[in-house]
């Protein structure tokens, strides 16, 4: 019983964390504070969505196949961010504030 | 060609199969070694040209460490940062890091966790020096907090060999 | 209606959501930016089905978007990064 | 601005994947018959780890000729197998479990899958200007 | 329900794949729409299409648009300004937008890819060292356009003829000196 309210809250938790990810896409005007903060925020929910769903499926090989895509998300997913971030940041493309350092 | 890092990961690879299959008996115990050699020939002959179990040799209590620091920092940062969405503007800079460590996997190690946490992201590597991208706030000019952690990191990882 | 259900439901409105950004996105990174959060939602969601309905073979597919989902954005990351906008 | 072309965090870490993919594309491969799957998407798996590989050192090319000839000996094998079943089929009763006919027949489709989706790939990038 | 939702989405992204101007984001668009079609096949129960979506459409088909999409003609496109941090006035802005977009717009119409780098580089600069098949060069309410392919640029002069934009004077120079612009 404990174990299903413990799972229930984590899902809840990312569920928020993932709205507030999705309220910044909209209302931040700038590419690199989007990268910076929501979409980090994104994979903060997806973390524990996941470590809900282990707790909730309980011990068996399912959950333990949902933590190995945990551990592997958490190998593979700053890669595709560092990606974007680099390659916005070799093309130069500038952001608001610094039009107003220059 | 055959040592105890090989051995090390080839068990390692099994324990992954298994996992995979769902089930544990003789034949995929067995098919799991088998498979486990192929993959770990054909990744040093082929496809990296070097031995992968020297490259990429992590002790096990390192990437635990690691592992659980990583996620508890990255809920701390995550709760940390909801205020600047509500506030809804922030100003970002970018600022160069120096590591002390010298090897190329647990710099890229350290470059990861830093992209994983919310509020800073590695932008590029060259050497030992991170450009990373993170906040400017006013009140806080050296950013105390932000070294501390990154040197927790590099006191976990400083057991991996170049 | 489940309570897993409910979180499937909000998630797929999430990923609408997150679908319009990328319509809107003014630059081609913001664009690219909201692909790899659109990515982790399909990931979250086929974990949360296979849950619901028991079959454990689903996560086979969530395994291999693990793995094999940044090449696809690193590729197209890459090949930006001199062109531009 | 920052002038070379590649990340070396991307090219380090990626690294670190191949087993793991391999692995993960043997046990598509393998178990095609009782879970979704089987030697298409297998091939395809395997596939991409010669994708990622391009990702680390970009200039490093395969031997096409001997990936060329071992998809066409594959094809030739695959009719072949298949036409020996069907004659023992005929000769001796259930000579062969369908178990494991299937796992022989993904395996092969497999394989040849994965030379064909490297070949095309790897012509691409090499043969017609690259990304 | 929650199948419902995700139909929408494919059917909102396949018109925007096929309605975009730009091919770069058509790209970005497919990328998504094969990634949110794999889900919709396991909704209706067919987890063998599905693997193969998920291989295929995130690693294969990308490959295969940006190869075939770098042999498209690209068209350079360089947009400077006299003084970077200058605050021009509302409408300038406007008019400059508008210009650009019906350049990309006839560009697309004869079948290049237009390709839009803004820079901070003074004139001479451009002009002695960067590669480009149009420089538009802004002096406040003053636009230059120029190249070094007469053909095009006579193409571009017609057509922009037709359209009159009250807020900026523009001026074509075949291989107008830059003094003689600001005189």
């Amino acid at each position: 019983m404990i174990f299903l309210w413990l799972g229930r809250f984590f899902i809840i938790f990312s569920m928020i964390f993932m709205l507030i990810g999705i309220i910044g896409l909209f209302r931040f005007k700038d590419f690199y504070l989007r990268i910076l903060i929501s979409a980090k925020i994104e994979t903060v929910g997806l973390l524990a969505m996941l470590i809900g769903l282990i707790i909730l499926s309980g011990v068996s090989f399912a959950s333990l196949k949902i933590l190995l895509i945990g551990l592997v998300l958490m190998f593979t997913n700053p890669l595709a961010s560092h990606a974007i971030a680099r390659s916005a940041r070799v093309n130069g493309y500038l952001s608001p504030w610094e039009k107003i350092d220059d | 060609m055959i040592n105890r890092g090989a051995i090390k990961n080839i068990c390692l690879f099994t324990l992954i199969w298994i996992l995979l299959n769902e089930k544990l008996n003789g034949f995929v115990v067995l098919s799991g070694i088998f498979f486990s050699v192929i993959s770990l020939y054909f990744t040093d002959k082929v496809l990296l040209g070097k031995s992968y179990s020297q490259l990429f040799h992590i002790p096990f209590t390192t990437i635990l460490a690691y592992l659980i620091y990583l996620i508890f920092q990255i809920f701390k940062s995550g709760l940390t940062a909801i205020p600047k969405v509500i506030k809804g503007d922030c100003r970002v800079k970018i600022v160069d890091y120096h590591t002390p460590l010298n090897s190329q996997l647990a710099i890229s190690l350290l470059a990861n966790a830093i992209t994983l946490t919310p509020g800073t992201i590695t932008i590029e590597k060259k050497g030992n020096i991170l450009s990373i991208l993170c906040f400017d706030d006013e009140e806080i000019t050296d950013d105390p907090e932000l070294t501390t952690t990154f040197s927790k990191y590099e006191q976990i990882l400083g057991s991996l060999k170049s | 209606m489940n309570f897993l259900e409910l979180v499937l439901c909000g998630i797929a409105i999430y990923t609408v959501f997150s679908i319009i950004r990328v319509l809107l996105g003014p630059s081609i990174w913001d664009r690219l930016l909201c692909l790899n959060v659109v990515s982790a939602k399909i990931i979250m969601a086929i974990v949360l089905l296979s849950v619901i309905s028991n079959q454990d073979y689903l996560l086979d597919i969530a395994l291999i978007y693990a793995f094999l989902g940044f090449l696809g954005t690193v590729l197209i990351a890459r090949f930006i990064e001199k062109r531009g906008d | 601005m920052m002038n070379n072309s590649r990340s070396e965090i991307i090219s380090t870490m990626t690294g670190l994947f191949y087993p793991y993919i391999l692995l993960l594309g043997f046990y598509v491969i393998l178990n095609g018959h009782i879970s979704p799957g089987g030697g298409f998407q297998g091939g395809a798996v395997l596939a991409s780890v010669f994708i990622s590989r391009y990702l680390v050192d970009p200039e490093k090319c395969v031997r096409i000729k001997i990936l060329q000839t071992a998809e066409k000996l594959l094809f030739l094998a695959i009719i072949l197998f298949a036409v020996l079943i069907g004659i023992s089929k005929v000769m001796i009763f259930n000579s062969l479990t369908p178990v494991v006919y299937l796992i022989i027949m993904n395996s092969l489709i497999g394989i040849k899958v994965c030379c064909g989706l490297t070949i095309i790939f790897f012509r691409y990038v090499f043969y017609e200007g690259g990304i | 329900m929650t199948e419902k939702i995700f139909l929408i989405g494919l059917i909102i992204l396949a018109i925007f794949a096929v309605n975009t101007r730009h091919l770069r984001r058509a790209i970005i668009y497919l990328g998504i729409f094969s990634l949110v079609s794999s889900l919709v096949y396991l909704f209706y129960g067919s987890p063998d299409v599905a693997i193969a979506e998920a291989v295929i459409g995130s690693t294969i088909t990308t490959v295969l648009f940006l190869v075939s999409f770098k042999k498209s003609r690209v068209f350079i496109i360089y947009y400077a300004n006299a003084d970077f941090n200058s605050s021009d006035s509302r409408k300038t802005i406007k008019a400059r937008g508008q210009i650009l977009k019906s350049i990309e717009k006839f560009l697309i119409d004869h079948e290049f890819e237009p390709q839009l780098i803004m820079t901070t580089k003074s004139y001479e600069l451009i002009l002695a060292s960067e590669v480009f098949d149009l420089l538009v060069y802004q002096d406040n309410a003053q636009l230059l356009i120029t190249g070094p392919d007469e053909y095009h640029l006579d193409g571009i002069e017609t057509f922009l003829k037709d359209k009159s934009f009250k807020d900026l004077e523009i001026c074509f120079g075949r291989c107008v000196e830059y003094e003689e612009f600001r005189s």
